[in-house]
Parts: structure tokens; C-alpha cells; sequence
């Protein structure tokens, strides 16, 4: 059985993360312990940094010496990391974050919650940057994405960062960590990297264009590679769409207890399905698309007001209803509210009670 | 002669020993007979001689501010 | 004078300025203790209703639900940003924060060294537990070399994360402070004097000298694994050493008060 | 086959602790276990709780609102708990700290001194394993022996001196269980 | 003539504003330099903060003693306020900020951009929060709008962040200030404000709500304000949509450009209107959703990739073609540009290119 | 020896750490001999390529554009944090940062003190120009009381806004810090004393003693208002009373060097 | 009635000055003005750059691609802006830092040699003042009286002793515009 | 005897006059005749006497490293 924040860790260990740079943060601290053990034990960096502000910018230094290395925190501390990641994305280095999400806005407190997803999904830090996220709903996941994060983080030059909310960072449950992989040496470093100018040019890295011509030439590159990402990366699950004459969408937590409320509302007769999106960016809107040309009505779970709604919004385009159920502010959804959502959104559907009755 | 007394609130106090551990004359002890409803074994003033002098020293450490403290004064003083 | 003639007075309760409500500080921890002697001070003064206290992220986060005058719950780190705009709009009020050492000199450090450096009129009381209480015992700035914690399970190596932060020291440095001293709360004498420091600092800001602050040296009996007891000994015997009680700036109006403190 | 356990009580009295050993004991007899933590408004002495889920197949949500069981170390848990129990569900109540019985009739429970019982074993730290021992006498979910291989291989090392009198406090418990309980 | 920076820092002297605490930063600097000299002569408080991450603290400590108080700054200066906003908008006092942006992401530039808009609209700090969002496109709305963002923010006790970018804080043209308004006196400071609790019962200002059930209810009172905000608080400006057949949607700077190529385009014979939001949240998507009920067309103008383009597309719902032209980085669009993107929409529409052919 | 035994020989030409293009700094500028030095004793050392500096956001944020040597660009005032990274992942490379007051003692006065407090092996060259360059001529942390900028314009007022910074002075109150020193660039002589502190610097640095800081008094004349050379008499008249020039920390090991600094 | 002039140069050379001017000498005559500056890659020493537009209805637009006229005061704003002024537009070029006359044959132009007529009346940093009345002289969109007016009300204080050579310079540039223009 | 020059690069001088302040000959001028590419009046060695002594002081304050200076040296050492 592992920990959640220490799976992820120990992953991130083992995908041959060399530098650790991280502050203490409920829910997510074990992570950082668990770090401040195995990294010297190994050989590599760990440090805790005076601030997250501070502990973004070692990451970003890490990162331009080429090496693996990663951060991981919660909500406000992630809010404080928003300049810092803007420069990563304009620098074009590779990072990797896991945010392990809490109850907010403010200090709020330190249950779980998937209240910062237009903050990581639509770039909290200013200008045009998307960074991959990828969104685990088990321990298994957790740890499956954190190891594959870093290997995108640098097919892409661009951060990835793992979401996750208190619920996943601290929950535990039997878990198969990968493989060790061993760390990158110094000779293989990308050809971009600081590492000293010794018989080549010299190598800058930096997030300025101060020629805006320069600097929309570089954005126009970004979302070329976005548009790739696109192209190449989205992700989801699905759970019993196939027939399905409902969908439930979510992701994370809210999607895994999701899962169970598909279940009962199928025992009790109704023909739901589940899409929980794995890439939160990029987001899989075709299938979406799909499957409001399918299903005759959507109910989306999330752990927030509705943010993620308006990406299922923006794929359905008006074409069946949908519905929306959140549990706010660290509150975590029951599988039976869940289940109650089903029914009721079935009930609202005319069509769709009177043919039930009609199976029956 | 009573010199003082001391009155330790089972609502406040969090069973820590530290007052135990400064009282100049020794008395008082944590009671092992009950808990608090937060789960404590609350301190309690055992004195059997009368020597508490009031001097408020256990107070001083109370890190709960669980410690009351009398003293006898001269009534025209007190006034 | 007889027996008849003596009524029982009360000596000491719990002080006005606190909320008659128990705290969730952990048996022993000398949170408390200063959380008493400010109100103490607060009373005395009779200035509980003109001050405005300033909470940090630590395990003081809930410092506004103990006391009994208006307060605010600051970001980590920034409670001297916030309370120098409270005291800017509030410039006749009393304004003190209350941080622990993470919040102080970790994510805080800029900001704790600009109040400073601006002679801002606030007074802060700085918990040094040299460690992170709040969120279960790593590593602060100020913990000790070779000290064990959740983030330094080998013990704070100096080598990769360096000194402990001597703020005292620092902040002393700043030509805007007015006050600033160092005190312990591991035994009743220096639990005294460090009422007394904090006397002076609230009425340095009465007197708009400049910063104030006072630094007590405390425990954290559940992330040091140890008894209440063990760990006031542990101030006296291992923090001491490297945090040096004493007075580090005193500004010259303030030799009245300081003679009497050494009384 | 699913079943929840929630324990709950004030932090510092091992409800976490034991709710892992569950899920150890759960997993290591070859089932699927979820394991989730939930902390109340206070840091220490505030409530510290958890869900243990123990199931012959793959686990959904790890949270549920009507566990099957729960053991309760303190009043409010009592308070909270005793409404959400599922019919016919199981509650261990830690006499200790709680004055009062259930007053459900479609329960089966139990009011254990796990306090006293562990302190004569010992150390109070125990209660938790008093009570665990108590659980499962009223619901059978693992076998004792199960948990003790469990209390065997996870004990922490700094209370590996205590690994007796922790199998004791486990069996004391269940038998507490077997003598006292009060079946729906 | 007046400059946009002092424009609205003028504005918000005559608001009212007690104190102003901010940072350095172009292409906004002289705001703080007019408020450096203006807030002392009127003995009102001035600071020069440390960095952005006090000067936000400093203005919550100020907002939380009931004073009218703002900051202004720019796109990497904002990003480090993500924690602090949060923070003000978890504990609802008002808050007044004036976001100058410009090129990014990272460094950047110092060109004007509106690469910020889903930072600050879609809330860039953690947490379910939505500040009020205005955005001008001529200094007199500049002025306007900043006078106007204090009695919001004190109506809604939220954040309101006034959207400005370069070309609007550095350019110049005549505009009319707002009359001087009276600073509050302390004695009609808010009665929840902190100034001491002489006579009255303590008063508390803060973000923790550490119950999830607390906090669960209080992220409900504020998604019931973000309700009645959008119930309340929409606004827009059109231009010549009556008869449109092309609708141009485009906010600030952008929408003024596309003002003048609207007007070059009618003269060209295409009838083409504008819609410029000026209310960024709420926003007016009803009146979107209007619009693509009569219009065959849709151009998003943005000086971006593209991100103001969602909004428009959940107001749209895929009822007409929706183009996209953004400039990035600090690249102004060019009037005649945009003209030319009219035509192509226009041309790509075969019933309306023929059906001008006929009028013709 | 006659004149046909004589050769015309290279005494003094721009150094190869340096690019052979021109910079942005405005006439007359300090920024630029800083940027000589550090060339100059790169050069000498022979370590160019075995060094990585790391840019501020300021009047030197392209400073990267400079040097012919491996850089990076960081954040304003986190140069330590990303200097911290660099040099965590390449420990047998000199990293230096180039920082300026703005940067260093004010929006980055957090992530300086804990650099200096954690003895990271890095050297800060410190550009004390009394003001914020880049942005315009607003108050530094650094601006001389009474002393008029775009922020200030009728003059630092410490009652508001307090007292310069001393970041030497703060600096050295570290235990991690290994070699701190006040330089100025106000003249010949003293240019050549800074030269000598900035090859001290890198030296610690190569033999690993910990943090080392350069400070150099610098001019602004733009921001000024002054000519050139004015600005250079002003640093000597106006900043070296309030700055004071010395050595604030040199660690045992550095004697040799010191005695070599001081002929 | 629009026109939009662009005034491009090094840092420090006073265009976006001679722009303000030109702009408050509008807003002054009646007339809808826009001023806006932009900043080329560097702070000082690079470039310097302000459109103006001055109308006779308001203004949407503040930018434009194609300005009818330019006063350019370096060679790299001649190489940018030769290419866009519109068709019989006017183009200013300061013959002391510029060795090159325009090639567009569909422009009206003049080389003037700014900073050494401008150091000649006392300061060169005059030489934008110079450059300013020749524009005047080739695209009269206003009169040498009514930027004279705007020189007088918003000559900086510091620079009010120069305001009588400022008004020479202005002038002589309109003078040297009527004697060397070339027309197209 | 010259032992020493200066060549001032028009690329790099901006005209600071810094050079000008501190050669201990005073032998260096701004050429007022002309403007370099980017504005400015450059420095200039005006040494008829040929007192430059290669002494390079003024390549010690010269911020823009625009000033090269040569010696005479004898060829041996030179080698
Ligand atoms: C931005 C941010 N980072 C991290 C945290 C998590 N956090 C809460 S308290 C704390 C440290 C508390 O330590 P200290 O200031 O020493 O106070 P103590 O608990 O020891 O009294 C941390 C890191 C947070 N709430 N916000
Ligand atoms: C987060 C952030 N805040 C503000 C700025 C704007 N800014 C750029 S440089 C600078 C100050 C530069 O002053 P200093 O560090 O003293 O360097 P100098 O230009 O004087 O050499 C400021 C405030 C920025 N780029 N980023
Ligand atoms: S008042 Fe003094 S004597 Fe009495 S119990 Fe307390 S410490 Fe002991
Ligand atoms: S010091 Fe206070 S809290 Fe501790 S045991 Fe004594 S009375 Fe109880
Ligand atoms: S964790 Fe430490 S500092 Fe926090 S309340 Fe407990 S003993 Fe005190
Ligand atoms: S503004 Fe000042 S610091 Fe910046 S380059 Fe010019 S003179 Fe140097
Ligand atoms: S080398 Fe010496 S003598 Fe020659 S010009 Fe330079 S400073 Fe003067
Ligand atoms: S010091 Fe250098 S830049 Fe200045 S005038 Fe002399 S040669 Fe030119
Ligand atoms: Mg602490
Ligand atoms: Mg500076």
C-alpha cells in the first residue's frame, strides 16, 4: 500500500528525477519528505527551498542545466509559482509539477478540492503558454503519470504538471511503482543546456523577446507545438459509454467516485456511461463532440463551481443538455449524490423515463 | 496557613505537567483518576498542608491559561 | 491582623483579551505562553480595544480565535505586508504580528526585512520553534545544525542547507528598527522578561520609534518528540547556544524601559 | 463483497494508525483496500478520521456516506457516525471518552474502555488497537490473526518494544466485544 | 491630453482612493509615479512596495481597515499578486486593480498585449473566484471605468480589476476626470472593517474556512454574488449591428482598432458590426448568443492566441463560422488588417458574397 | 635598446568573455566597467567557459547578450533561486549572478538572505546604483535619504519609506557567507580594488568556502540627471558615507588574498 | 480629415516629445488627437517611436499601418518607414545622423540636418524642434503658429530657457523644408 | 618618444567623456566634427606631443571596452 504523495514522489524518483525543489504544503508535504530522504540517499539534489516563489525559480534554474527536476505543492502555493512558470513556458524548458489541490480561495483549508482547474488548465501565470495537465484519479495513476510526465515535459520543452487533490495525495491503496531509471549523465544533457561553454557557443536561456515581432514569432511557435500536443496527446477513460444513453463526465476524484454512482445508477436501469478526461490540456473535446451527438444527456462532476463545465460546454456546442454537479471548498461528492444527479438528470428527460418504463 | 489556591479548568487544561514542574512547593499533581473530554489527565492542587502561597507561578507557565489563582489578602488591601 | 480580617483576592485568570475558548495547540506548546503574556500586556495597558493583531500561516493560524480584539489572518509570510497597510489606514492604533519562524524568515524573509527597513510602527512577535510546527515538523530556517526533522531526516546538514537564520541578528542591521530583542520562554523568570520585552515593543509603538521586534525562543513538544518539560530544556540547552538571549537594538528613548527590565 | 469501516476520533489517539492496519491486513489477504484520511478544523487534538475499504473487486470511490462499519474514539464521532451507519451496521464506541450508548436499534455495537484497557496493558496509545480488535469481533471483515500478522509487519519501529501487548490489546478487545455487544 | 497611467491614477484620486501600494513596472510606472507625488500633497497614503507579491498584502491589509485602496501593475507583476488576490477575494474586501498588460509569456516584452485575459477573467489564483473585469479601450473609459471599479468593488466586496494594456496605459489623448470625490472618514469605515474594537465586538478578516462545510457554504454565498454580478453588471458597447450581417467581437485596444475596420468595411459594402465587451466577467454571452442568432459570421479580434475566443464560442454555440484573428506578443493589429480579415469572412460566407454581388 | 628594437604591443583590448558588440547601457554607465571586470577576470582565470551567469531583470537583463559565455535570464530578484538550480546541477561550474538593487534588495531581498544563509557556492556581483534603472529612476531600497527620484520627487523620506538597505552589512550576518565586500566604481583606483574583489570572489567560490558578494557602487546618470563624471563624484561624495567600503566577511582562508588586495 | 504622422528615432532624440507637441497643438486647434508611443528592443539608444493622428472626427483606431507622414531620425526608422508611408505622403529625414535620401519617387521629402541647425541655435537637442517645422513645411496639417503655442504652454520647466531658440528651430526646419524639399 | 596609443572604436564609444576625465597626459578629446553611427561624438587621442604612454588608464574607466591601447615594448619581451 502506498501514500499517495509518496507514490508520486518515488515515481518521480524512479523516472530518473535529479533535482528535487519543493516547501512544506498540506496536502502534499509527504511528497517533500519522502524526497528530502531518497534524493541524497541517491546522490541527488533535494532542497527546500525559503518559498515556492523561490523553489519554482530553482526548478527553473535545474531545468536549464538540463537535468530532470520537479516541484510539487498545493493551491496557494501554486498560486505563487505563477510567474515562474510563466517564464518556464518562455524559456522552453522542461518541468515537471505535481499540484496536489485544496479547499479555497484564500488559505481555505487543506481538503481536497479541484478548485484551481481553470487556474493550471487555462495558464494561471500571464501570457499565451499551456502546459500539459494530466489529471490521475488513482494511486496507480498517479504514479503511471508522474513518470510519463517527465518524458513529455521534454519531447515538448514545456511543463507538465501533474493535478491531483488532497484526496488522491493522501489516500492509500496497493500500487506498482515502475522501474528505476538511471539519471541522465552529465555528457547527455540536451544540447540547449547551461552546463558552461566548454568548445561550443555559448547557450542563453531566457523568456525575453523584446522585439514583439521576435516575441509573436515565438508565440506563434508555442501554439504550434500546443497544436501538436493536441494532435498527439490527448487522453481519457471511458467506463460503459457504448450503449450508453447518458454521460457522466469527470476527472480526478470526482471522476473515480463517479464510477461507482455509473455503477448503482446501471443496477437501477439507466443507461449512463463514463468519459473521465485524463488530459486536462489538451482536452478531448472531439470525443466529446461525439458523444453529444450520441447520448442524451450530460451530468458533469467536479470538485469546484463548474470549470471544467465550460470545456464540456464548449464541446457539446448546445446539442443535449447538461447538468452540473459540484461539491465546493474541500467537500468531496458521495457516490450517492452522485447516483441521485443520474437519476435526476434521467428524469428530466422525458424521452428517456418513459422508455425506461417502457424496457421495464 | 492557606496562603492561596489554585483552580485548574478541566475545559482549558491540556495535561501538559509543565505547572507541576515549577511549583516551589510541590503541589500539584496531574489526576490519573479521569480524563477531560479532549482525553487529559488534568493537573489538580493536592494540598493537604495548606502551603500554596498564591504565588502564581504555576500560572506563569500555564501554556492554556488553565490556572486560576486566589490569594488571602488583608480585607482593607483587597478593598 | 487575624484571619477574619483576610479575604480571598484573586491573583491571576486567564487574561480579558483572550476568548474564554480552549486553544488547538498541542499540550506544552508555548504558543500559548505568548499568546497569554501578549493579552497580559494588551490588559494591562488597557490598549486591547485600539490594536489590531495580524495572524500567520503556522500553527498560530487561528490566533484571531483567541483573542479578543480585532484581528487578520495574513498569506504565509506576509503578515508584514498586511499589517503595514493596516497600520497605514490605522496609524493611531496599536498593529503587532505574530509569526512563527517559517513564516518569518523562510517564505516571510523579504517582507519581515522591509518592515524593518522602513522603521514601519508595527511590533512583531516572531516564534522561533526552530522548526515547522504547522504542517508536521520540517525543516525551518532556524533549526539547528544536525537537528532531525521530517525534511532533514539526517539531520540539518549546514553543507547543503546551510545556518540557521539569526534574525535578530539581521534585522538589527536596519536602520528603521527600533526595538529588537531576543528572550526565551523555557522557565518562569525568562517567561517575565519576555512579558517585559513585549511591554516595551507595544510601547515603542505607541511612541512611533520604529520596528519592534520581540523574538522568543520556544517548543514545539510534538514535532521534537518530547515531553513538554524535556523540550523547555531543550531551548535552554540547545537553542540558546546559537540564538543568544540579549537585546539587539534599543533605541536611545527606550533606556528608561530598559533599565527596568534589567531590574 | 465491499465493506467500509470508518474510525474517527480526536487526533493523537491513533484512528489513522489503525485504519492502516486495516487496509494492510486487508490487502495483504489478497483483497483490494482503499485507504483515505480526512482531517478536521484542528491540527492536533482536532478529529482525525479515516475510511478503510476492503473489497473482493476493484474499488470506485473510496469514500462513501453509509459505511458498513465505525469505530468511534470520541463524542462528536459518535455524534456524526451513529446516523450514517448502514442498517444493520456495526459501531465500536470508545467508552473511554464517550458517556453515551448508541440509541439506534437497527445497530450492532459495542462500548469499549479502550483508554483503560490499553493503559493496563501498558500504554493508552493502544486503545486504537483495543478497538480495532473490538470491530472485528462484531464484524468479521479479516480475521484476528489477519491483523496481527498486519500489527506484525507494519508496527512502527519505535513501538516494536509494544508488538505484544499490541496483540493483546487486540485480542482483549475482541473479547470485550464478544462479552459486551449489543446486537440489533 | 492626458496619459492613460496617470489618467487612471487621477481617477482614482478623485474616487476617492486612500492608498495606493505598488511596484515598478512598464509600461504602467508612471501610475505609481503620479501616485507618489499625489497621494502624499493630499496626505493620503503612497507606498512603494518591496515587490508586487507586499505591494497585494499591503493593499488586503489596507482594504481590510475599510479604506478604498488599489494597486496597479502589469503581466509579471500580477502573476506574483495570484496568491494575494486569492486570498482578498476568500475574505471579500474590496479591492481595486488596474492590470496594464504586455507581452508574453515570461519577460517578454513591454508591447501591449492581451495575453492576460484568462489569468485575469477566469481567475489566475487558486480557488472558485471571479473578480469583476473592465475592459477600456480609449482613456476616457480608462478613467471611467477605474472611477467606477471602487463603488463595485465595494458594493459586490470583491476584487475588481480594471484591464488595460500598453497601448492604453502609455498612449495619450484628451479626456474629462471625474470630479473629486471626498475620502471616507474613519468613523464610516465598513462596519466589519478592523480599526480596533473599541466598543464593539471584535471584528475578524480572513480566508481560512478550515471545515469544508464552511467553506462549501461560503463558496456558495460567492458564486450567488457572481450571480447576481452577471444578473447586474453586464456591459457592452455595439457599433452598427443593427443591420449587421458580420458581427466583429473584440475587447479594449482591440475593439478600438476593429472599430476602424469596421467602418472601412462598410465603406467597402459589407455590412459588418462590432461588439465590444466591456464587462470581461460577467460576460455578455446572451448577447452573444443574440448575435449568432442573426448574424452569418463571427471575427474574434484579439492581441492573443486566442483566448477571449472561448467565451465567444460558449455564446456562439456553434451557430455560425467563428474566425479568429489574434496578433501576440506585443504586436498591435493593424486596422487594415483586421479589414482584411472582414473580407475573407465575408468571402468565405457564399451567400452573403453573392448576395452583395445582387445589391450591388 | 633603440626604436628599432621596439614592437608595438597590445596592452589593452576589449576582453574575450565579452562579445565585440555594443550594449544598451546609456552613456557613461557603470553598468558597463562591471561588465568589463567580470570579463576581464573570467579571462584571467581562464574559467569562461566553465561559468554560467545568470541575468537580473533590470538595466542589465540582457547582460546575456554581453558575454560570451553560457547565461541565463531569471526572474526579477530570483537570480539566487535560479543561480541556486544552476549551480545545484552543475556543482564544478562558477555560477554568478549580476544583480541590481532593485532586483537584489528589494523585490529578491528573500531570496538573497537565504542564499547567503544556505553558503551556496555562487558569487553576486551587486550593482548598487541607488535607484531602479531600467524602469525609469523610481526609489530603490538603496536611495539616499532626501534623495529626489520618479517615485520620491520631493526627496526619500524615511519617515514614510525609511532607510537605505545595507545588503553588505545584512549579508554578513550570515553564517554561509564566505566573502562579502563593498566596492565602488567611482574612479581608477577603486576600479581596480573592485577587479581585485570580483577575482576574490570567484577564487572562494572555486574552493568552495560558500556565498560571496561583490557590491559595487555604481552610477545612474541618466536617472541622475547628471553627466558622467558628475555621477561618478556623486558616488564617492553622496553614496560611500552611507555605503561604506570595506570587507564585511572574509573567511579565514581568504587571509592570502586579502593581503594581496589591501598592497 | 485624418492624418497620422509617426516620428521615429534613437532613445533620447525627443520624438516622442516632438509628437506630444504635435498633439497637444492639435487637441489645442480643435481637432480629435491620439498620441502613442511604442519602444523598440532597447531602453536607451534604441529605438524610440510615437504615431499621431490628428482628425477632424473621433478617432477609432490610434494605430495605423500607412501614416501619411514621417519624421525619421535614424537610418533604421528610414530603412522601416520609406516603405510605408502612404502615396504623396511626407517623409522628414535628419540628414546628420541619416546618409541616404529616400528612393520612393511617389514622396515629398526632405533631408535636414537637425542636430547641427539645432546646435547652432544652442542646443542639439533641439534637432527634433528642427525636424518638426520642417514636417510643418511639407504637410501643413497645422501652423507654425499654433505649435508654436504648444511649444509655449508645454515646454518643460526645465527646458523654458530655451524657449525662444526652440521657436527659431521650428522655423529654420520649416524654412530648410521650403528650400531643399523635394516634391513628387 | 611615443610609447604608447589608443584607437577609440566609433562602434562602441558613446561619447561619456569619462576617458577624458582621467588621463593623467589629458590627451584625449570628443571629435565635435562628427557623429558615430548610433549619435554621438566620439572620443579621440589627440597626442601631437606623442605623450601617450600606453598607460591605459583610460581603458580602466571606459564602460563600453571601446578603447584598445597599445605600448611600445622591446621586441624581446615582446616575444
Ligand atoms: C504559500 C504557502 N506555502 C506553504 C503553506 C503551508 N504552511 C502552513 S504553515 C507552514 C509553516 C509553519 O511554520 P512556522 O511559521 O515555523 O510556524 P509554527 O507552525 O512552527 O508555529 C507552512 C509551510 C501555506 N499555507 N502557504
Ligand atoms: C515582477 C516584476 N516586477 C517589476 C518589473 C519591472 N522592473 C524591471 S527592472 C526593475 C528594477 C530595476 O532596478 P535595479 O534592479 O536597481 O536595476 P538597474 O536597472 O538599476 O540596474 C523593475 C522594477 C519586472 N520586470 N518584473
Ligand atoms: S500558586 Fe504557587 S504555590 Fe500555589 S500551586 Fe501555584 S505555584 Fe504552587
Ligand atoms: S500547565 Fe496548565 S495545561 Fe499544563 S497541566 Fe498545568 S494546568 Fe494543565
Ligand atoms: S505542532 Fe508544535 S508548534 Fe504546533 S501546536 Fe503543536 S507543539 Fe505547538
Ligand atoms: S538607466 Fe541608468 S543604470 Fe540603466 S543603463 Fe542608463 S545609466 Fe545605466
Ligand atoms: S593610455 Fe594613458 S596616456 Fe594614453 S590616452 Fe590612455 S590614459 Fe592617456
Ligand atoms: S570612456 Fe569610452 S565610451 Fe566614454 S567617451 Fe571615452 S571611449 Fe567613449
Ligand atoms: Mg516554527
Ligand atoms: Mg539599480
Amino acid at each position: 500500500m502506498l501514500e499517495g504523495n509518496v507514490a508520486f514522489a518515488e515515481a518521480a524518483v524512479r523516472a530518473g528525477c535529479e533535482a528535487y525543489f519543493g516547501y512544506p504544503i498540506t496536502p502534499q508535504t509527504e511528497a517533500l519528505e519522502h524526497m528530502s530522504r531518497r534524493m541524497p540517499e541517491l546522490g541527488r539534489v533535494f532542497l527546500q527551498a525559503e518559498s515556492e516563489v523561490a523553489a519554482i525559480n530553482m526548478v527553473y534554474g535545474a531545468a536549464s542545466a538540463g537535468a530532470r527536476v520537479m516541484s510539487s505543492s498545493s493551491s496557494p502555493g501554486v498560486s505563487l509559482m505563477m510567474e515562474g512558470l510563466s517564464y518556464i513556458a518562455g524559456s522552453e524548458v522542461p518541468v515537471v509539477l505535481v499540484d496536489v489541490m485544496r479547499g479555497g480561495p484564500g488559505l481555505g483549508n487543506i481538503a481536497p478540492s479541484q478548485g484551481d482547474y481553470n487556474q493550471i488548465v487555462k495558464g494561471g501565470g500571464h501570457g499565451d503558454y499551456r502546459p500539459i495537465v494530466l489529471a490521475p484519479a488513482t494511486v496507480q495513476e498517479l504514479i503511471d503519470m508522474t513518470y510519463e510526465a517527465f518524458d513529455l515535459a521534454e519531447k515538448y520543452r514545456c511543463i507538465t504538471i501533474v493535478l491531483a487533490d488532497g484526496n488522491l495525495g493522501q489516500m492509500m491503496e496497493p500500487a506498482e511503482l515502475p522501474p528505476m531509471r538511471p539519471v541522465r549523465r552529465v555528457e547527455d544533457r540536451p544540447a540547449w543546456a547551461l552546463t558552461g561553454a566548454r568548445g561550443r557557443a555559448p547557450n542563453v536561456i531566457s523568456s525575453i523577446y523584446i522585439d514583439p515581432v521576435e516575441e509573436e514569432v515565438f508565440n506563434h511557435k508555442l501554439m504550434a507545438k500546443q497544436a501538436e500536443i493536441e494532435a498527439n496527446e490527448i487522453r481519457f477513460r471511458e467506463l460503459q459509454l457504448e450503449d450508453a444513453e447518458l454521460a457522466v463526465i469527470a476527472f480526478g476524484t470526482a471522476g473515480r467516485i463517479a464510477q461507482s454512482a455509473v455503477k448503482s445508477a446501471r443496477e437501477a436501469g439507466v443507461r449512463v456511461g463514463l468519459l473521465r478526461p485524463i488530459s486536462l490540456f489538451p482536452y478531448p473535446y472531439q470525443r466529446i463532440r461525439e458523444l453529444a451527438n450520441r447520448v442524451r444527456g450530460i451530468l458533469v462532476v467536479e470538485m469546484n463551481g463548474g470549470q471544467m463545465l465550460d470545456d464540456v460546454r464548449l464541446g457539446v456546442e448546445g446539442r443535449v443538455p447538461i447538468r452540473f454537479f459540484g461539491r465546493m471548498g474541500g467537500m468531496v461528492p458521495m457516490p450517492d449524490e452522485v447516483h441521485d444527479e443520474i437519476m435526476a438528470l434521467h428524469a428530466s428527460l422525458p424521452q428517456l423515463a418513459s422508455a425506461q418504463e417502457a424496457r421495464r | 496557613m492557606a496562603k492561596g489556591r489554585i483552580e485548574v479548568s478541566e475545559a482549558l487544561c491540556k495535561g501538559c505537567e509543565l505547572c507541576t514542574t515549577v511549583c516551589p512547593k510541590d503541589l500539584i499533581v496531574m489526576a490519573t483518576d479521569h480524563f477531560t473530554p479532549k482525553g487529559y489527565h488534568p493537573a489538580m492542587l493536592q494540598d493537604p498542608e495548606a502551603e500554596c502561597t498564591g504565588c502564581a507561578i504555576c500560572a506563569v507557565i500555564c501554556p492554556d491559561a488553565a490556572i486560576t489563582v486566589y490569594r488571602w489578602v488583608p480585607a482593607a488591601k483587597a478593598a | 491582623m487575624t484571619e477574619t480580617g483576610m479575604v480571598e483576592s484573586l491573583i491571576y485568570a486567564k487574561p480579558g483579551s483572550l476568548m474564554p475558548i480552549g486553544t488547538h495547540y498541542c499540550p506544552g506548546c508555548t504558543h500559548g505562553i505568548a499568546h497569554r503574556l501578549i493579552a497580559e500586556v494588551l490588559d494591562e495597558m488597557g490598549v486591547g480595544e485600539d490594536t489590531i493583531g495580524v495572524a500567520p500561516v503556522g500553527c498560530s493560524v487561528f490566533a484571531y480565535n483567541y483573542f479578543k480584539i480585532d484581528f487578520a489572518e495574513a498569506a504565509h509570510g506576509r503578515a508584514p505586508a498586511m499589517a503595514t497597510g493596516l497600520k497605514r489606514l490605522n496609524p493611531g492604533k496599536l498593529v503587532f504580528t505574530y509569526q512563527g519562524d517559517g513564516d518569518l524568515a523562510s517564505i516571510g524573509a523579504a517582507e519581515i526585512l522591509h518592515v524593518a527597513a522602513r522603521g514601519e510602527n508595527i511590533t512583531v512577535v516572531f516564534i522561533n520553534n526552530a522548526i515547522y510546527g504547522m504542517t508536521g515538523g520540517q525543516m525551518a530556517p532556524t533549526t539547528l545544525p544536525g537537528q532531525r526533522t521530517t525534511s532533514s531526516p539526517t539531520g540539518r546538514d549546514v553543507e547543503t542547507t546551510g545556518f540557521p537564520m539569526k534574525m535578530c541578528e539581521v534585522l538589527s542591521q536596519m536602520d528603521g528598527s527600533a526595538y529588537i530583542v531576543r528572550r526565551s520562554l523555557h522557565d518562569v523568570a525568562n517567561i517575565r522578561r519576555a512579558k517585559k520585552a513585549l511591554q516595551t515593543a507595544f510601547a515603542a509603538q505607541q511612541q512611533g520609534l520604529g520596528f519592534t521586534m520581540v523574538e522568543l525562543l520556544s517548543s514545539c513538544p510534538t514535532n521534537w518528540g518530547m515531553k513538554a518539560d524535556e523540550a523547555l530544556h531543550w531551548i535552554e540547552s540547545h537553542m540558546i547556544p546559537t540564538f543568544p538571549l540579549g537585546d539587539y537594538k534599543v533605541h536611545p528613548s527606550l533606556g528608561e524601559a530598559r533599565g527596568g527590565e534589567r531590574s | 463483497m465491499q465493506t467500509e469501516i470508518v474510525i474517527s476520533g480526536f487526533g493523537g489517539q491513533g484512528a489513522l494508525f489503525a485504519g492502516q492496519l486495516l487496509a494492510f491486513a486487508g490487502m495483504d489477504s489478497g483483497k483490494f483496500v482503499t485507504w483515505i484520511p480526512s482531517y478536521g478544523p484542528e491540527m492536533r487534538g482536532g478529529t482525525a478520521h479515516c475510511t478503510v475499504t476492503i473489497s473482493d473487486e476493484e474499488i470506485g470511490s473510496p469514500v462513501v456516506r453509509h459505511p458498513k462499519a465505525a469505530i468511534v474514539m470520541n463524542l462528536p464521532s459518535l455524534d456524526k457516525y451513529e446516523a450514517l451507519v448502514q442498517p444493520q451496521g456495526v459501531l465500536v464506541v470508545n467508552a473511554s471518552l464517550v458517556d453515551r450508548s448508541p440509541t439506534r436499534s437497527n445497530l450492532n455495537w459495542v462500548m469499549v474502555h479502550g483508554n483503560e484497557v490499553a493503559e493496563e496493558l501498558g500504554d493508552k496509545r493502544m486503545a486504537n488497537v483495543v478497538l480495532l480488535g473490538a470491530l472485528l469481533g462484531l464484524e468479521p471483515v479479516l480475521t484476528l490473526d489477519q491483523l496481527a500478522d498486519a500489527l506484525r509487519n507494519h508496527i512502527p519501529a519505535r513501538r516494536r518494544s509494544l508488538l505484544d501487548a499490541n496483540l493483546k490489546a487486540l485480542h482483549e478487545g475482541a473479547a470485550l466485544a464478544a462479552r459486551d455487544r449489543v446486537l440489533a
